[in-house]
Order: C-alpha cells, then structure tokens, then sequence
C-alpha cells in the first residue's frame, strides 16, 4: 500500500501507551509509521512529515492540554508546504468531561480534517484513514 | 557536581538554591528562614507527618484525591468541595503539565486563557507562577494537609514555593517523575535535582520541622510488576533519607489481583524498613496504595466498581492512604462533584472495611516472598553496577535495563520488558529484558503464563499485552481472546 | 392435612391444587400438561438450572438485579434494560406487596391507578393478575432465564402461573417468606402451603422439567447471625427436596465482615450438601450471594462503594449468583438505569475479580467452623423437638424460641435473639434467647462483644445494636459511639 | 408529660425494624406509645386512638404503596370522631425517588400534618410532635 502516517504525542504529553498501542495498530494494518513518540512540538510533526513525505499526520493528545498545544497546525502545515496534508486528533483532547459536539467542532474549525473522542479504538482510525486516502480494503 | 548518593553540604545546596530561585521572578520570594516560620505555625491537622502518623497508630486508611486546575480561587472552591462535601482525609494540589516541564511561559498563557474562557484551560494548579503568596493562600483556605502531586523531573523551584507556603508534603522521585513523565531528561540530572528537593525536605527536618515525602509508586500505571515498583520505590526511599528526609511514604498501584497487590504492600513495607535499618536512616514509613492508574472503564457505574475494589484491597492491605479515582477517569479531568463521588464511594468501601486486613495464608506468604526475592535481584544488581553508589548504579542500570519500566516514554529506558498477567489476574514477565532475575524466578512466570495460554487456547505473545491494556477498560481484568 | 416433612401423594396434590387454582380468575387458565410442554420448549440459554449449572463449572459469580412494575408492557421494558444496557446475566420479576399477601382485588386498583398516573403505584409485577399468559408475554420478551421474586406466605397460585409460563425458578421457602413478612401467618399454615410449591416444582421434575428453587436466604436482613441464617436456608433445601425439588439454590446476605462472609458461604455450602446426602437426596446445590440488605447510605457514591464491596464478596466466596442493589436502595425502587447501574458496578467488580478467591487461613478456617458448629447446635435441636420429622419441628422450634429470627415482624417468632457486631465487625449474638448454643459458644460471643465493649469504652448492650443498625447507612459498619 | 402516640404501619408493609426503633425513641422521650406493629389497616390506627385516646397517630410506609394505604384516613378519622388528631406520616412513602415536595404536597392535602422523607430520623418527629402538642423541651 506504502501510505505514510506520522504518529505522535503533542506537547509536554507523556502518555506512551496509547502511542505504541497506534503505531502496532496502523503498522499491522499496512501502514508505514513514523512514530515520532511523546512530547513533540507541532514543528516535529511537520518536519517528519516533510521528510518521510507523508500522507496523514496522527495526533495524540491525552493529558487536556491539546487545545493549546494544537492550534495553529494546520496553517503551520499550510507555510510548510503541505498543503492539504490529512490531520487527525484523537486522545483525550480537552480538560474534562465536554459535550463531545462541541469539542469536535472546535477542532474542526482548527483544520482537523477528523476528531476522535476519548476510547475510540484504533480500528475506528485505520477505517476512517483508508477512506480518505482512497485504499480498498 | 558529581553524582553520588551522599548528603549535600550546605555549601553545595545553597550554590545551586541561587540558581534555582532565579528560574522564575516568584523564586525570589522564598525566605527560607520566614517559610520555616510559617512551618511552625502549621496546626497539626493540617501537618501531613501528623496526620499520617495517627492513621497508620489506629490502622485506618486515609483517602486522598487528586485534583488542580488553573486559577487560584477556583482551585481553593475545589479543595474546599474535596473537604466538606467529599469527606477527603488529605488534599492534593494537582500540578498542570507545563509547570511539570518548567515551562512557565505557557502555564501564563494558560493562566489568560482560563480567565477568558471560564474554565481551567490547564490541567493543573501552576503553583510556580502563583508563588508563594498564592501558594499560602490556598492551604490558609484548606482544613486539611496539602500535597503537590506533579510528575516533575526538576521540581527545585516547584518544591521551594510549596513547602514555603505551608504545604506539607511533596510527591516525586527522581525515577518516577522522570521515567514516566518525560522522554529526554537523563537520570543524572533527576537524581541531582531530586537530592536537592530532598535535601530542602532534610534541611527544614534539621531546623525541627517534619514534611513529609512520597516517591510516586505506580510510575506508568500500566502492568508494572511489583518488584520492579517496590525496587524503584526503595530505592528513591534511600535517595531521600540520604539528603535527610525523615518522613516517607511509598506506594504501590493495583495490579488487580487481590492476593498480589496485599503482598507488594507487605513486602514493600517490611522490605524498605529492613533496607532503611541495613543504611542506618531513622525513617517515620508509612504506604501509599493508589487505586487502579490503567485505562478505565468510561461507564460511570463501571469506574465505581473499579474504584471501590481499589478501595478494598487498600484497606485489606492495610495502606495508610490510599489515592483516589473518579467516575470520570476514562473521559477527563473530573468536575467537583464526580471528584467528591470517587472519595465518597472510596471513603464508604474503607469505613465498611475499617480494622479488616486479608489473613495471612499460603498463597499470600508465597507472594511476599516472591516479590521480595524479585526486588533483591534488582537491587543487589544496582548496588553491584553503582560499585555501591546508590545514584551511580541507578544510572549504569537503567542504562543496563536491570532497571526497566515497562511502557515508559524515556529515551533512558530500555524498554524491553513486557509484563503480562497470568490466569489469576497478577501481573507476571512475559519478557525480562535484562531484568537481573534468577533462572528459577523467570521460569516460574514463564510456567504461569503457559497456563493462561494453555487455558486461552492460544500462544504466550503480544496480544495478550494487549489484551491485558484494553482489559479493565473493558470490564475484565485479564485480557481474554473475544473479550 | 396433617404436617409432616413428607412428599405429598398425587392425591394430596391435586385435591389442594383445585382450590388454589379457584383463589383467582385467572388460576383456571393453568393447565399442568400445556405447561409442561410450554417448559419443554425453553431453550437452555432461558433455563435457570442451566445456567447455573453452567456457572458453577466455570467458576464464574452471576449476577441478577431485583426488579418489577405494575404494568405489562412497562415490566417488559424494564426487563430489556437490565439485560441490554444493564448486563444482567439472570432476570427477575419482583413480585408486588398485594400480590403477597393474596390481596388480588388490590393489586386490580394498584393496576387501574398504575394506569391513569403513567407510573407503577405498586411496588411490584402482578403476576397472578396477569396470568398465564401475560407472564409468557415477559419471558418471550426476554433472552435470560426469569425467576419470580417476591415474599409471599401462599404463594401457590402464584407458583401455579409463573412456571406455566416459562419462569424457570422460584425464590422462597416456608420459614423465610412468612417470618419476614407477614404478623399472623402460622408456620403449620406456611410451611403446607410452601410443600405444595415445592411439590408442583416436583412434579414437574417427574416430568423431566428442570426448574430452581431458591429459599430466602437473608430473612429479615438485618444483621442476621450466619447461623441462623444457614440453619434456615438448610432446613429449606430439606423441605424442598422431600417434595422432590433437585435444584435448589441456598442463599446467605452479607453482614459485611469478609472472613465471616465467606465462611459462612463455605459452611452453607459444605453443610448442605452433608445434610442433603445423610437423608439421600439428590440435589444440585448452588449458592447465591446477597449485597448488603440492611438499611443503605443515601449517597448514590456511597452506595455504589456497598455495591461493590458485596460483589467483591460474592466473588472471592465462589457465590453461584450475586443479587445486586441498586443506588437508589435507601430513597425508593429504582428507576431502571439507577437499577442497570447496580449491575454495572457489580458486573465489573465480578469481572475483575473472576477467578480470585479468598485463600484459606487459619482465621477462616476457625470461622467456618464456629458456623458449623453453631448451625448444627440449632439443627439437631429442631430434629429433636419434633421428634424427627423436620416440619413439626420447625413449629415446636419457633415456639420455644429455638428458631428465631432477629427483628423479624410475625408473632410466631420469638423476638427474644438480638445480634451485634463484634470489633471487627463481624455479627455476633448479645443475647441469646432460646437459641440452643453450648456454653462455649455464648461465652466466645460474649468475650467478642466485650473486647469491641472495651474498644469503645462503653457497656455491651442495646444501644450497640441500634447503632449497628444505623451504622452501614451511616458510612460505616460498626456502629461506634459518635459516629 | 403523658401524651400518647399510636404507632404503626399501615397497610400490607412488613418492614420491622424502622418500627422497633421508632418505639424506643418516643417512649425514650417520653411518650406513651401504643406501638400496633406491622401490616396494619386504617381501622386498627383509629381503634388504637380511640381505645387510648391518643394525641396523635404516628404511620410509617415503606414498601412504596403509602400513597394508596393512607388515601382517607383522615376522613375516617373524623368520621370516628377523632377531630383534629395529629396525623404524621414517614418512611419511604411512595414508589421510587421522586421529588420530595410533591410527595410532602400529596400527603399533605391527604390531611397529614407532617409528611418525612426517607432516612428521617427519630429525633426530628419527637421535636416536631412537642411542638405540635405544646410540649416543652
Ligand atoms: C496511564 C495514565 C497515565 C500514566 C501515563 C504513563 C505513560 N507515560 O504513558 C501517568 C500516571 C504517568 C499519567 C500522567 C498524567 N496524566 Co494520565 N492517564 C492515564 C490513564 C489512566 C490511561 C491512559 C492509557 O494508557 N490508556 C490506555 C491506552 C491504550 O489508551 P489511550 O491512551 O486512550 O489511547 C487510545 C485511544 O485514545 C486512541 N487514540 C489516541 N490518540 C489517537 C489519535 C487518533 C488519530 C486515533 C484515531 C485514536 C487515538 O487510540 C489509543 C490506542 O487504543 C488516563 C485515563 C484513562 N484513559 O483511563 C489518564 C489521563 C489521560 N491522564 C490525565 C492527566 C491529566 C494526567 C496528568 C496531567 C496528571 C494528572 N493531572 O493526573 C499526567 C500527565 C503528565 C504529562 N506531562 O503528560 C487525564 C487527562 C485529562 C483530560 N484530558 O481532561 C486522564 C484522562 C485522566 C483523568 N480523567 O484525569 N497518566
Ligand atoms: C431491610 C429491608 C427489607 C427487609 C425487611 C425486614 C423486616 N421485616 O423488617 C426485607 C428484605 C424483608 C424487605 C422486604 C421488602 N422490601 Co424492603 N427494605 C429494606 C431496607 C434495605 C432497609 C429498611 C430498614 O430496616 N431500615 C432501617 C430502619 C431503622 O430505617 P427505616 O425503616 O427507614 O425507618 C426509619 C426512618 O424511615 C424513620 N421513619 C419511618 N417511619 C416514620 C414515621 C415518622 C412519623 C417519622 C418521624 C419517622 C419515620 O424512622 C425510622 C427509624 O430511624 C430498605 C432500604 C433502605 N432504607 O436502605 C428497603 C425498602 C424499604 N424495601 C423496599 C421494598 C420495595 C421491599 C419489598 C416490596 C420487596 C422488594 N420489592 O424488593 C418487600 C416488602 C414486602 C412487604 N410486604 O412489605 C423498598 C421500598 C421502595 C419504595 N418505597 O419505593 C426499599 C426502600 C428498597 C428499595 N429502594 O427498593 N425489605
């Protein structure tokens, strides 16, 4: 298949399980996965995105922080030429529990093209992913 | 400074305490002398030592929250609900994670954002950038012992406001709160930074004033197994008494097996006395049991379950406190009310259970002294790798994996074990890595986990680590094929 | 007809059964053989036996809520969320309070009221209102086995209907469906009328139909020494089995100490089978566990911390079935997902604990044996009072005081027995009535209530039983002064 | 101080233990309580009443059919000519948790004087009748 997908942790998040849980997942399921690991800045994911050329970035925010930690990425995405690249969030993104609607919402409106809420399982991601890159399963 | 495990001069801690009280314009307002001042004044309802001390003379066990968010009055509004309306024992100042990472840049801008948007935008109390002051102003609003609970690899400035602000204990080590918690900071400069807020802890101790310390038992929370918890916690147990710490409390995260987790606590206790006795420390022990730290279940009524057998084995362990989850655990940082509902159904399962202790049998005697034998193997091992420095070795064995956690982010750990539970539920090796075990020790696990296999109908492998991850969240404990 | 523990002759049956089936309109729709072949058909995934008997192999604690409305449809409703969303592993149909005393007129209003205010107005499902074929519209509605559950004295039309109907157990029992509740039933007059139950559940079995019966086991519910208890549930498998009854399950509801709560499962278990094999039935015995059923705390966390705490017990005392509460239990019956929510929070805590059992010790061992000993102490005396015969002596017993059941409400019942915890809070007996325990049995009672006497630095005496029975509702077991 | 209470409860409720205690408590405080047990009907509280010519009638419900066992008992109250006795009632009187003021509203225009929610304890009741009957603490 040979899509590329970096995954990793944003911010000074350290939750590591769910991270290698994903990177076995996606890899299992014919991905190439640059797993970047915990506590990555958004130029992290950018830049491993440019040089592994890939097709979806992947990121985890479990500790609450993610809000903060990810506005700005897509048009970082945007001045960094990877116009259109796939994002996707998931984890538990926000502090707390929220109208899961609304959380949604707001990640959208940051240019995430897909947002998951907390205990989506992998498999969940890996459909989702498929269909947007256009692979037949 | 060399690392070595020996007790800083003042010299040497009063050099590094400049620096250290520059990293952000609130350092600068820590007066040792007027803190131990303010320490004095601490009632003895509000002294963690104290407090600590009654429960574990009367067998009781004590319940702790956790709990933090942004700004200083809601956080006091929420330490206040713990209280009155949760019934906690003691109350806990969560620290958010930027803190943790002494960015305090953006815990500021965390801090406008919570103003604006009305609700804590951070998930925890910034107790650097409230400082002192603000410190002081939520443990005067409190009736009960203060604790921060962070996950800080360098918590200098952190621990210098707290204890300054009459908060009278401190969690962390410098294993457990880098380990876990961060992916590149290397263990010298932990185990440095950790001497000197143990060495702070040590020097209020010799101006007469006791605080308490706690190294964070359950590191990742995820299939630990106890020896290499118990191994950690003796050993940040050492570290601290070495800087002259005096008051410890270690703790222990439940695997889930009842009979397992009673005998990590035993052996925990009894071990790091004889340890503290073999080094010559004079240390006040008492335990800490933290309720299951994996992935929870997201139905509520589902998390109160989990959390009430949390609560049970603590009781029949015999913690003298035990940390509490919510109902929200799965989803997000708790509201008030879900918070106050996990210390409720806690506080209910412990005053039910208050005065019972799991009886001694074959089965639990076993256990003891499995974990035991397994925790000398590590220990023994650092100490031969350190050339006898506790400190030195620590480093050399993580760099070895005989120190090794499994499911860590650091860059400083090796990685290579992977725990898996065996048919009763314990938590059991799958891969030692260079986990320094006997022949005899590693082919017990192996046999155990051979019988889960045989009675699963399928091989010893990865997926049951798996499994075992996904499993409390789905309502088991063991992570059994079509689950 | 004369009393006597012996299996009814057709005759006997039938002529009874002509009345029984005339108490109600809708008595003349049961019809024995139509029945029979209606039974025949349930599949085994419906079956209580099977299911037990499926659970007793594997090790595994189910677990089935208390639950019942007015009206048909709304019962099917409520039924289908325990099962669906609840996870219910067996179902209930709780029986009205009408409906138990024979009040059918009542129930008749209760359902038209029911009705008009779009909400049950009686505490249970009229199931001899709704005759036959309204109870096979619940259990065709359903995918798990159906029991009924209630308290009724006479419950021989009632037994009548619901077994025509599919429901393939029976909860109750001469003794502990009529000395809890009811005043001026007679035990000749009960335990006739529960003959004839266990006589129908007999004939079914002649016919190669499989159904459970299940006596009381909890009685009053309130602080109920084991003992007593356990004499009770035996003498109950005893009456049942010489009807011809084979699968029977004995029931114990917990006091709250763990080593006592196990123990006196074990020796319910392990006596029962001794008893029913000296007179040479041949039963399959199971056990079920009760959650708490005294009075509860308000506090829905709180409650859930009881919850769990009896599902944890059920489960590490191998109980076949645990009967789950809900966190309503203290304010009124329970809405259905108040009710679903007991059974998820018992469901997980089963779940974590699936497999784990209380090891033996020498404290359990003791206690098994304290209730043994005291349980047969009771027992040989009921044989010898009546000469024998099992059922005159449970009449000859309850006069003279050598049966009695704690704070129960029927005036056949001594009243003279009153319990209290011990310092551990195990429930023991401060004073003893009639019941016929050797000297040294009362003195060990004695010196348990005087250590906690100690403890408490207060006299042994009412004012301890009070606060017992307030205590749980309270937070806490123990019921100490200024609690 | 020789007031007497009738103490009961009504209707097909075997619930014993509430009972028990509440008839220590009164008798502690020192009423005359006439203590009629368990399972009791509406004609047994105003016989008792009559014969001891109480001051006031003290019903608990548990089971949850109080709405339907108390309905008129006021009514035949003054029908036996016991004008004005105090009625209280308490327990877990109807189905299921449901808002309290309502329920207290229900009862009340039943022609209770007092109507207690579930868990009330005995204490509460024993100040309100010496207030109701002018009894000094
Ligand atoms: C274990 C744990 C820890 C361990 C982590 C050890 C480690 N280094 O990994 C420790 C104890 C160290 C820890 C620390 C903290 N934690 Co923590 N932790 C958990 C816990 C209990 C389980 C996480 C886990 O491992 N789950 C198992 C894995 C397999 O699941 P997962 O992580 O959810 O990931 C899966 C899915 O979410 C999904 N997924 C994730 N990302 C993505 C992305 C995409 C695109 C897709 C499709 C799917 C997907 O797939 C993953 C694999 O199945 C959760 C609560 C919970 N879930 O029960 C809290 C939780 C995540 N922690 C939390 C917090 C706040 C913290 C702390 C700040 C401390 C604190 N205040 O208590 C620190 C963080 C410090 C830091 N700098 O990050 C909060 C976050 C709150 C919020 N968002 O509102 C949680 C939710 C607990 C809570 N309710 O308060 N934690
Ligand atoms: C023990 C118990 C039983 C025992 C009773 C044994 C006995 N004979 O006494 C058994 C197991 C037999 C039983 C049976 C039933 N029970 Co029941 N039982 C309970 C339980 C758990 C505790 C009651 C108790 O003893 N409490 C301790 C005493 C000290 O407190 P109390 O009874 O509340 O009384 C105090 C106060 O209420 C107050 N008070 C009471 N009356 C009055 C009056 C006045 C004027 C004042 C001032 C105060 C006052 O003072 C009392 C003393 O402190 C309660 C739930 C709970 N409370 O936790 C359910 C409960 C009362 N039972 C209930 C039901 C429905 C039943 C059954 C119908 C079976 C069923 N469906 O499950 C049967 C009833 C059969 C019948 N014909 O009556 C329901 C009632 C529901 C409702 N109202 O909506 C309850 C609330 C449980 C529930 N949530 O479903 N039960």
């Amino acid at each position: 298949m040979g899509k590329t997908v970096v995954l990793g942790v944003i911010g000074a998040d350290c939750h590591a399980v769910g991270n290698k849980i994903l990177e076995r997942a996606f890899t299992d399921a014919g991905f190439n996965v640059v797993n970047i690991g915990v506590m990555c800045s958004q130029e992290e994911f950018i830049n491993a995105a440019i040089e592994t050329n890939a097709d979806a970035i992947l990121v985890s925010s479990l500790y609450g922080h993610g809000e903060i930690d990810c506005r700005g990425l897509r048009e970082k995405c945007d001045e960094a030429g990877l116009k259109n690249i796939l994002l996707y969030a998931g984890g538990n993104l926000v502090v707390g529990k929220q109208e899961w609607s609304e959380v949604e919402k707001r990640f959208k409106e940051m240019g995430f093209n897909r947002v998951y809420p907390p205990g989506t399982s992998p498999e969940v991601g890996i459909k989702d992913l498929k269909h947007d890159l256009g692979i037949e399963d | 400074m060399e690392l070595k495990n020996k007790k800083w001069t003042e010299e040497e801690f009063f050099k590094v305490r400049q620096e250290v009280l520059n990293q952000w314009p609130t350092g600068k307002d820590v007066d040792l002398e007027e803190a131990a001042e303010y320490l004095r004044k601490v009632p003895e309802h509000k002294s963690f030592p104290a407090k600590l001390k009654k429960a574990k003379e009367e067998g009781i066990t004590l319940a702790q929250p956790r709990a933090g968010v942004a700004l200083i009055e809601d956080h006091i509004n929420l330490l206040r609900y713990l209280q009155d309306v949760g019934e906690a024992d003691l109350l806990p100042s969560t620290i958010d994670s930027y803190t943790r990472q002494n960015r305090y840049n953006e815990c500021e801008i965390g801090l406008e954002e919570s103003r604006k948007a009305g609700r804590s935008m951070l998930n925890g109390f910034p107790a650097v950038n409230h400082g002192v002051e603000g410190c002081r102003r939520v443990f005067e609003a409190v009736d009960l012992p203060l604790q921060a609970r962070h996950g800080t690899p360098d918590a200098r400035l952190l621990s210098e406001i707290i204890h300054a602000a009459g908060w009278t204990s401190n969690e962390g080590g410098a294993i457990s709160y880098n380990i876990p918690y961060a992916k590149s900071v290397s263990l010298e400069k932990s185990i440095l930074d950790w001497q000197y807020c143990d060495r702070l802890v040590g020097l209020y101790e010799e101006m007469g004033i006791s605080l308490n310390r706690e190294p964070f038992g359950p590191l990742t929370g995820t299939l630990v197994p106890p020896s290499i918890s118990n191994a950690v916690a003796i050993i940040e147990g050492l570290l601290a008494a070495e800087q002259g710490v005096r008051n410890i409390t270690l703790g222990y995260g439940q695997c889930g097996n009842l009979i397992q987790d009673v005998a990590a606590m035993k052996a925990l206790e009894e071990q790091a006395e004889e340890y503290f006795k073999t080094f010559g420390y004079d240390v006040y022990l008492t335990t800490v049991f933290h309720q299951w730290m994996g992935g929870f279940p997201q139905d509520e009524a589902k998390a109160f379950g989990v959390i009430s057998w949390g609560s049970a084995t603590a009781a029949l362990a015999g913690a003298t406190k035990v940390i509490v989850k919510t109902p929200h655990e799965a989803v997000g940082i708790p509201t008030k009310e879900a918070n106050a509902q996990g210390i409720k159904a806690t506080k209910q399962t412990l005053n039910l259970l208050r005065g019972q202790r799991l009886p001694m049998s074959k089965e639990l005697e076993e256990e003891i002294k499995l974990i035991k034998m397994e925790t000398k193997c590590i220990l023994d091992k650092v100490f031969e790798v350190g050339k006898g420095d506790l400190a030195v070795g620590v480093v050399k064995a993580f760099e070895m994996g005989i120190l090794d956690i499994p499911f860590a982010p650091s860059k400083y750990n090796a990685g290579k074990v992977l725990p898996a539970r065996d048919n009763n539920g314990a938590v059991r090796i799958l891969e030692f890595g260079n986990i320094p075990f006997t022949k005899e020790i590693k082919d017990f696990h192996r046999s155990l986990l051979e019988e889960r296999a045989r009675y699963e109908k399928r091989e010893v492998g990865f997926q049951m680590v798996v499994d075992d991850i996904y499993a409390v969240g789905k309502g088991f404990l063991v992570g059994r094929p079509n689950m």
